[in-house]
């Protein structure tokens, strides 16, 4: 393994230092326990938007802090949830009156995590509810199962209800936007290489040189089908079927295409996909009316991309183009 | 006979050992169904638990385990921490405030742990995970204790060797709860982590406590 | 080599068609040859501001044009500067009576490309300067060799040259702002793996698995020292040392710190690292004003990062702090 | 005797053939000390000067070497695209608007196609460029060209030796110029890659001539 480290257990914090010193205007960082914090919370009135999850996704969730979006960011360990004392301190941090909604995404840990944070949150007479998005279709649902994962839907989910709680929306009316949200967005997402998680020191899974995890996660865990190396053309045309019949979305929808890298995959690569999946659609008859495209919800240094759609309509459409001013997410602010 | 403050102290104090030794081997088996982690977030937990107790051991054998649940819950996250930290936290609760504990609040104890992981993670026998260990070891320590003459020793005794026979009963196993559920059926014929440690926790147990 | 792409020869172009589809707002495409080019060039009265040079850099030049930054950028194949005629092209669509400034990255092959290219357009009667620029303080400079390599100053002196541009400064001043940025902006990068480029299909250099390139390039040209891979904090401080000695910085200065990503370090190193020189920098008695973190100057999937320092007065800190909107950097816009 | 128009378009076909042919070997070259895409380039080149004359050989030798130099100026990029331009555009300048070309031609081509190369690339011998490779070609066509009935073929047989044997003399050579300049010392040991294509093309060239 090499990487631009000192010492594996501390790889979380002294990151958290550099984000804290680049971006003194927007925010502010609280250690042990290690939360991300708007720079101006608690903002009065407002709804606190929270996320957090493992780190090693990068942006997300600490580059979405800030302005229109995050309200704090929770980072855990490398691939591991943050605790309840951490997640209670972001939202100790950044939550009033209005309450707060916690983000969460679809594992096992971290809605456990979540889960008993925003008990002891409600204990204090805070009022506090949480969200799950589960957007991956790579994974069969079942209530016998762990269900979906949490992926590309959560940049998206974060930006709306960010938007919904800055225009001044209730807690319940910001609760139904995140599950309208979660309702009608999709991924799926693919991997060329392996992460290599820092405490570990070897690729979180093998892959033969021309071979790839079709239905990847975003931890490194192996994905449902392990395939053959494609052409661009035939891999993204599965990507976006998956994506599309899962909804399923169709001819007349609107919809927000956000084509993401997974970390190490170049932006010439990205946007070549990018293209192909604008130009099956238009094919369909779907309409691209808002597109994000970049490294968002990554899995540390691991090559590959996943893509994500949202059904728009007017009042999304509204609020993903609201003002937004995090390190990650920048427009009309 | 470890079954004062100091006795559950020196036993979680074993375990922290185990849980560092099998550190890597804990990684491996998530590595190959999950995320790589279990083995970094179990050891960060009992290093907690280990530097708390070096401050100061509470004063009764459910305030240490009750030390040992909430050093869970904030060190480890991931799926482990909550879980195992419930667990920890239920058996603390059953044993209440005694100075000692005896066979029967020992597997009373393992009963509650068992309930609260259930209680937390909804999961059933079968589905590949660390109820696959508890579970039979409960069962275990339950007979154990209702044998004339048992000693606290003897009953966790049983329930580790249960937890090692349940923990392998689940490489065949196709995963239901937890992130090895992703992989469907390629999660078969892989050992549960967090079975694994908790067989591994429970062996500590009894041989400290013997 | 595993990529996402089609026919290597192709992937140029491809991902071109993947940026207009995503950036319909911002731009537009020009084929064969290949150009990039602001969606409402030219600009009345402005000077245009050019860039371009071999692709795998991404978003470096294409990521940069909009308002506030360039007029136009030419993309040439992976690694490999482009010919005049496409250099050409970008002047034609974006060049009126106030003129146009070209910014190349000192590398024989782009020198005498554009060089090519602004006698080309000289004999049109426009009226086109270049600047070049040469950054990198891991390269001896000579007046008998090629100089020193163009680098990460590159991303700042676009985003300063458009500013002025954009304020409405003739080309004389536009040019000499140039040249002053180039004048106190430094460099330096390491790698821990190699880039693969499509065509070649396997890494650009071997690098062992305990082995860093101190003072890599961004064409995955060998750096000038091949050295054990050693913790971030010695590795910063080598590469701090490296690029604040050159000029000399000196206690005192304000300067802008960029901490860019080669494209495969994810962003918990790049900021764990931005944080390092932070520090080293305070010590020192430099004021870091304004900074950069970020995948800005890549090479394609290469791990590895850059550090690169300007000298800010209020000038150039009023030219940064200037409205900007690209894909790649976009603020108060 | 390809001194017509349309020898000099068979001459390019069979360079574009060589460049083609040894395509890896130029990539790898140049993978070595600069970013391994001189055998790319150069292919992408010729490919397109191969095409250009399938839709139609332009009428005079000159005419046709004018056609070589703008399709690479205009398809290969890199610092090799205008330097190979450069030096045919001024080869098709020396050779003028004859219909045939002779030895001294040849030897007058070939010596302003060197002019232009270091006119526009400022190197000089011992840079480790191909101007180690084009030099003593230059030199050795006079000579042969000088030489009391020699023809074309003899006169390119002498340069493509000549260059061969200069582009093997830039394997010791520190670079100088060139992006293999950048790695200062660690430049020796390896073979220019523009040196070698140089000797390629000559070479080529020669043997079309035969
Ligand atoms: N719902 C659940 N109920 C009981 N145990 C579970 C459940 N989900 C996961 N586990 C256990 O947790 C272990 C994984 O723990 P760990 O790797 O630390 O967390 P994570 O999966 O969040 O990375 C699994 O091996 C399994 O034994
Ligand atoms: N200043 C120069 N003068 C003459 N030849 C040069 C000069 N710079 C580079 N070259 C030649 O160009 C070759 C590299 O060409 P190529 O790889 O196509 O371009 P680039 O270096 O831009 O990638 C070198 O091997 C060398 O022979
Ligand atoms: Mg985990
Ligand atoms: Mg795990
Ligand atoms: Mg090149
Ligand atoms: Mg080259």
């Amino acid at each position: 393994m090499k990487k631009i480290i000192n010492d594996p257990e501390h790889v979380v914090t002294e990151s958290l230092r550099g984000l804290a010193a680049a971006h003194a205007d927007l925010l502010r960082v609280q250690y042990d326990p290690d939360v991300v914090i708007r720079a101006d919370a608690p903002v009065a009135g407002k709804v606190a938007v929270i996320s957090g999850g493992g780190s090693g996704h990068e942006p997300l969730h600490a580059g979405f802090v800030g302005p229109g979006m995050l309200d704090a960011a929770v980072p855990g360990a490398v691939f591991t949830s943050p605790t309840p004392d951490a997640v209670q301190a972001a939202v100790a941090a950044t939550t009033g009156e209005a309450g707060a909604l916690l983000i969460v995404k679809n594992y096992t840990g971290d809605v456990l995590n979540f889960e008993t944070a925003a008990e002891l949150a409600a204990a204090e007479g805070l009022e506090v509810r949480s969200v799950v998005i589960d957007d991956d279709v790579a994974v069969a649902d079942s209530t016998f199962t762990a269900g979906r994962r949490g992926v590309g839907g959560t940049v998206l989910l974060e930006k709306i209800a960010g938007a919904a709680a800055a225009r001044g929306d209730s807690l319940d009316a910001v609760e139904a936007l995140a599950h309208k949200v979660i309702g009608q967005v999709r991924s799926i997402g693919v991997a060329l290489t392996a992460p290599t998680v820092p405490h570990v020191g070897s690729p979180s899974f093998d892959l033969a040189e021309d071979e790839i995890e079709f239905g990847i996660g975003i931890h490194g865990e192996p994905g449902r089908e392990r395939t053959k190396a494609e052409p661009a053309d035939v891999l993204v045309e599965r990507m976006v079927r998956a994506v599309a019949e899962d909804l399923p979305f169709t001819r007349g929808d609107r919809v927000l295409l956000f084509t993401n890298s997974m970390g190490g995959t170049p932006m010439i690569e990205l946007y070549l996909a990018h293209g192909i999946a604008e130009r099956l659609l238009a094919e369909q008859g779907i309409t691209v009316e808002r597109r994000l495209v970049g490294p968002y919800i990554t899995s540390l240094e691991m090559q590959g991309i996943s893509l994500t759609l949202l059904k728009l309509d007017d009042e999304l459409t509204e609020l993903w183009d609201a003002p937004v001013h995090t390190t990650a997410l920048r427009w009309r602010a | 006979m470890g079954c004062t403050a100091n006795g559950v102290a020196a036993a979680l104090r074993a375990a922290a050992e185990v849980v560092a030794e099998h550190r890597v081997e804990l990684i491996e088996l998530d590595r190959a169904i999950g995320d790589a982690d279990h083995g970094e977030n179990m050891n960060r937990g009992f290093v907690a638990i280990v530097s708390s107790l070096d401050q100061s051991v509470p004063g009764t054998p459910g305030a240490v385990l009750k030390l040992a649940a909430t050093t869970l819950i904030s060190k480890v996250g991931g799926a482990a921490g909550p879980l195992y930290g419930t667990g920890f936290l239920r058996a603390a609760t059953s044993v209440g405030t005694e100075s000692e504990v005896d066979v029967k609040t020992v597997a009373a104890a393992l009963r509650a742990a068992l309930e609260g992981v259930q209680a937390r993670g909804k999961a059933v026998e079968g589905d590949k995970t660390m109820v696959d260990a508890l579970l039979p070891a409960v069962a275990a320590a339950e007979q154990a204790a209702a044998t004339e003459g048992a000693d606290v020793a003897a009953v966790l005794t049983a329930a580790a060797d249960a937890a090692a026979k349940g923990a392998e009963s689940t490489v065949p196993l196709v995963a239901r709860k937890g992130r090895a559920s992703y992989l469907g059926e390629r999660s078969a014929g892989h050992l549960d982590p967090g079975a694994r440690s908790t067989a591994l926790i429970l062996g500590a147990l009894a041989r400290a406590a013997r």
